[in-house]
């Protein structure tokens, strides 16, 4: 077997997503990244199963594996018992790892991803507390977001949350003891590893595309570009 | 209208309720043998174009029985009307045929006469 | 004294096992759970591939009992069946204990319960059915109409319902529903010729004589359409009208549409009454629940008990032909056994 | 929507009775924090339960998880801490405030089944990285298991019900159950994946109709990377949009969601599909409400809806409150806990306020 295809293997998520598939569309017709990208599960799944390790490679290194939405609707239905979703997701972890991800403009997003959601995580201890979804990054969010940011004491309080505060209750602070066992867990199970290999490789792409990048924050001419740039070469052919 | 920085996806899905059947329907009345297509892909093997392009025939057969007019003009004039696939098709659906009346069909349209 | 052999079921296989047995000289009686013979076959009201009345096939079977004057024990629950030396004693409930040189059984199949694929929504919106009901439907007299009464103008087969699907536990094939598919969508044409129908299909497995004829002949002459997608989930719109989702695979996109209709072409599954009695008479069954037989080439009706024959679908799906070619098949090893032939003896070297 | 399910229907999910451990969501305590503080309340004040609310549990990093910056063994490590705070708390039920949250424990637990090499492997991270150690929980619920298992001790305490007064009539309710309720794994979701009924039983034990769409399984579209990214985010909001069309000739009264992130976009998505495509949802173009379930369980109760925080979507409630005949203070709508008005919020321009 050849080299992609192994490490495809040690990820537990591979080996339960894919048996035998018999190409019946079935993860196709209700998967919402088929209806609004070019992105079709079954023939992902197909491409794998070849074990080429050509054409595996150009999936990992494709905007194609990054259209999947995690809805998990194709475990739902899959009469062979495959998981496309979780598929993708052993391939995307690959990607990252060997750096492919930065060859398609959605794998670039990793990026900001990271610099993101990631951040938050080890910051606050939550992915997405309220003070961190910004109006200016966020204005789908409407009006009424831009009011709760600009009142935030006083909408917490109302609505009985206990605003970076210690002790329980909702968007409390998290204690720093409890923040240094997650960032300790990261350092163990891998995942300070992978937030070192997106932030390498992105420098690495922001300098071949002559791009301003930034060891922090979100203040910089790469990240801003993977945060809103979009081709439209993704949804309809 | 606020800038949000996206537009809203277009569906991809067929919605073949709401498909337009025009061409289907002159190809069936006027190269009926276009039924007894099975979707084999032996048409798109042995494709002279199809060496040298990505036009598939059978996905234009497809387009055509779904009512994807758009992909259909796109497809349709690809082809360059050696006709191998007719020879090559095991029921003997005249391929060549179809192409000439698509084409056909989809002037008619263009002047509103379909 | 005529060696006597107990069949189990009175479908198609039991019924023609049991002629052909009796014409062979041996005394026969056939245990039937209900009150008529003939199992599925009186439900289908015309047969594939050749369009012929499922009615003409029962009196062809009953007569050949009549001609025979094979015994009939009608609504018979077997209790026990005991291994006594060489014979089989069969106790059935409220009767006397039969005896038996030799068994077969020919228990059949149940159709698979289509409200297990609860994302289809049969039992659940009304113009799903099965193609047992269409059958029900064409038995009728009068103009075809859906269950919500209106004349269909879309219609659409779903293949593989309850096969080929790990989901409700079935990894086999049923054989026969692409072809009733085929069939089903003839008749529905012939009976409205305006109406458009649709196939959703992964493989068209038209493997039988005159099957692919059929399916030739069903897209010539009827113009039925063929999409090779499987369903994966059926809504109801605010009509009562049914939404199919499949992705249309040979263009590799997802598709959706809306019919009057949906038909599940559902498959086989071994019947209750074969797990019943495998139990009773320890025989083996195959993962899939079907009777496995000693050996899949040379010995298809041969159980792992000795004495115990098996015929017809509770060793796998199979069509009516393929019925009557096996209840003949084990009626020739049943025979060999009671005769003692040696052939019976011959030797598979592995 | 009850009398659809077949096969379920003598199936039900295992409900731990008391003596719970709480873990909070990223989205519902950032968006919908009065819900998770109503929840906590409902159990203790109204039905007499244990509930523990540990300060000292996280985010169990879903959302990076599914957006793929998070490895399978980090997440699997933070849920394993979740569990070995649980057991040094003295409990074994354990309830989850987050639909990701939930569908990632249930995937944990089940990959351990299947693979107890990578138990081990967890047990050892744990350790190594906390000197801590953990059980894997007897009995683990979403929190609207919890509200569904108790529906009908709400409903007897209910001061209204889902009936429209004017007509008199059911209110048509949409339900959303959220993709990590039950799609990954049917059997640990109250009535499977086809036709749950953790928000079906509610509605109907308050009085409601539930209206099945064809669009009803339909992921609202957050897709994790895809909201995440402002590139992506058409994605998102055309999913959201797929579904409103679906519903619409059903002229829902409300929807009522399972997961935060669902409710945060179903509500928000209505705002900026009008924004971009001057389209808006409901009646006289007010938008359709989108509820918590510990918030509908709020109305039905008679808490006060701006405690609830019903003000603070982008889609606002006070048609469907008075289609409830809830009485309500419009004075009280935008004050401080200490009763200090408040500024008012901008007004979208194409959603009637």
């Amino acid at each position: 077997m050849g080299k992609l295809y192994d490490l495809l293997l040690q990820d537990v998520r591979f080996k339960e997503g894919l048996n035998a598939c018999m190409n019946c569309g079935v993860c196709t017709a209700i998967c919402p990244a088929a209806e609004f990208y070019k992105y079709d599960p079954r023939e992902i799944i197909d491409t794998v199963q070849t074990k080429d390790e050509a054409k595996i490679e150009a999936l990992m290194r494709s905007e194609t594996i990054w259209y999947c939405g995690q809805c998990m609707s194709c475990k739902t239905r899959c009469p062979r018992g495959n998981t496309p979703a979780m598929v993708v997701m052993a391939l995307r972890s690959v990607s990252q790892k060997l750096g492919y991800f930065t060859d398609s403009e959605k794998g670039r997003q990793q990026f900001a991803i990271k610099r993101t959601v990631g951040e938050n995580i080890l910051k606050y201890g939550y992915c997405v507390p309220t003070y961190a979804v910004t109006p200016e990054m966020h204005p789908e969010q409407g009006p009424i977001w831009s009011y709760i940011n600009e009142n935030i004491e006083e909408v917490m309080e109302r609505l009985g949350a206990n605003l970076r505060k210690p002790g329980p209750g909702s968007m409390r602070e998290i204690h720093q003891s409890n923040l240094d066992e997650l960032d300790r867990i990261f350092e163990v199970s891998g995942g300070h590893n992978l937030y070192n290999d997106i932030e390498r490789f992105s420098e690495k792409k922001a300098d071949e595309m002559g791009m301003e990048f930034k060891k922090e924050g979100t203040d910089n001419e790469y990240f801003r570009h993977v945060y809103t740039f979009n081709s439209g070469n993704h949804s309809r052919e | 209208m606020t800038d949000f920085g996206f537009t809203i996806n277009k569906p991809r899905v067929i919605d073949y309720d709401n498909t337009d059947k025009r061409v289907l329907k002159y190809l069936l009345a006027h190269e009926p043998s276009f039924n007894s297509c099975i979707f084999c892909g032996s048409c798109t093997a042995t494709c002279s174009a199809g060496n040298f392009t990505d036009f598939n025939i059978r996905k234009l057969k497809i387009f055509i029985r779904r009512g994807l007019t758009e992909e259909i003009a796109s497809e349709a004039e690809k082809c360059m009307l050696c006709g191998k696939c007719f020879l090559v098709c095991p029921r003997g659906v005249n391929n060549r045929n179809i192409i000439l009346k698509v084409r056909e069909a989809l002037t008619k349209i263009e002047s509103h006469e379909l | 004294m005529n060696k006597k052999v107990v069949v189990i079921g009175g479908g198609i296989t039991g019924m023609e096992a049991s002629v052909q047995l009796s014409a062979l000289g041996y005394s026969v009686t056939i245990l039937e759970k209900e009150s008529q013979l003939g199992g599925h076959l009186k439900d289908w009201t015309v047969l594939f591939p050749n369009l012929r009345k499922g009615t003409e096939i029962v009196s062809f079977l009953e007569h050949g009992l009549e001609l025979q004057e094979v015994n009939v024990i009608f609504n018979s629950k077997i209790n026990e069946i005991k291994k006594i030396n060489k014979h089989y004693e069969i106790i059935v409930e409220g009767r006397k204990t039969l005896v038996a040189d030799a068994i077969l059984v020919a228990t059949g199949f149940d159709l698979f319960d289509a409200h297990r694929k609860e994302e289809f929504g049969y039992g659940i919106y009304e113009n799903v059915i099965t193609s047992y009901d269409l059958e029900k439907i064409f038995a009728k007299e009068g103009e075809i109409r859906t269950p919500s009464g209106i004349k269909p103008k879309r219609i659409g087969f779903i293949h593989c319902v309850g096969s080929r699907d790990e989901k409700v536990n079935n990894h086999y094939c049923s054989n026969v529903c692409c072809v009733t598919g085929v069939k089903q969508a003839m008749e529905l044409k012939t009976l409205i010729p305006d109406a458009e129908i649709f196939n959703f299909y992964m493989d068209m497995r038209m493997f039988d004589t005159h099957f692919e004829e059929l399916y030739l002949e069903s897209q010539k002459k009827y113009g039925i359409n063929f999409i090779r997608g499987r369903l994966s989930e059926a809504n109801e719109t605010i009509d009562k009208r049914i939404v199919i989702k499949v992705e249309d695979t040979l263009t590799s996109r997802p598709l959706k549409m809306t019919v009057d209709m949906m038909v599940l072409l559902v498959g086989m599954e071994p019947s209750k009454g074969t797990k019943e009695i495998a139990n009773l008479l320890n025989l083996k069954m195959r993962e899939s629940g079907f009777l496995k037989p000693e050996d899949d080439h040379t010995m298809s009706n041969v159980s792992n008990m000795p004495g115990v024959f098996f015929a017809g679908t509770c060793s796998g799906p199979m069509s009516i032909k393929y019925t009557f070619t096996d209840a003949r098949a084990a009626v020739t090893k049943i025979n060999c056994f009671l005769k003692e032939y040696e052939l019976q003896n011959r030797i598979l070297v592995n | 929507m009850e009398e659809k399910r077949n096969i379920w229907k003598d199936y039900q999910k295992e409900i731990a009775d008391d003596h719970y451990y709480y873990v909070r969501s990223c989205i519902r305590q950032s968006f919908f924090p009065a819900s998770e503080e109503f929840f906590l309340k409902v159990l203790k004040d109204e039905l007499g339960k244990d509930i523990f609310d540990d300060p000292n549990h996280t985010t169990c990093t879903g959302i990076g998880y599914h957006a793929d910056v998070v490895p399978f063994e980090t997440i699997m490590t933070v849920v394993a801490r979740h569990f070995a705070l649980m057991k040094e708390s003295g409990y074994k039920n354990i309830i989850i405030s987050c639909v990701t949250s939930f569908g990632i424990y249930t995937e944990i637990i089940e990959t351990w089944k299947h693979f107890p090499e990578v138990l081990e492997k967890i047990r050892e991270n744990l350790y190594k990285a906390t000197k801590r150690e953990f059980d894997i929980p007897l009995n683990m619920t979403h929190s609207s298991d919890i509200i569904y298992k108790f529906r009908n001790e709400i409903a007897e305490k209910a001061n209204y019900k889902l009936i429209n007064q004017l007509t008199g009539r059911p209110l048509n309710v949409v339900e959303h159950i959220g993709c990590h309720y039950s799609k990954m794994f049917p059997k640990y979701g109250v009535g499977g994946a086809e036709f749950p009924l953790v928000l079906a039983g509610m509605i109907k034990a308050w009085g409601g109709d539930v209206i099945d769409y064809p669009e009803r399984r339909h992921c609202c579209g957050f897709g994790f990377r895809q909201y995440l990214v402002q590139a992506n985010r058409g994605y998102s909001a055309a999913n959201s949009k797929k579904k409103f069309e679906s519903m619409e000739p059903y002229k829902p009264d409300l929807v009522l969601c399972n997961c935060p992130g669902c409710t945060m976009f179903m509500d928000k998505w209505q705002y900026t599909i009008s924004e971009l495509e001057g389209k808006t949802y409901g009646e006289n173009n007010q938008g359709v409400p989108v509820l918590t379930y510990e918030e509908l369980a709020g109305l039905v109760l008679g808490y006060n809806p701006w405690d609830l925080g019903l003000q603070f979507h982008q889609i606002q409630s006070e048609p469907l409150l008075r289609k409830m005949g809830i009485d309500f203070s419009p004075e009280d709508k935008y004050k401080t806990r200490s009763g200090i008005q408040m500024p008012m919020p901008e007004c979208p321009a194409n959603i009637n306020f």
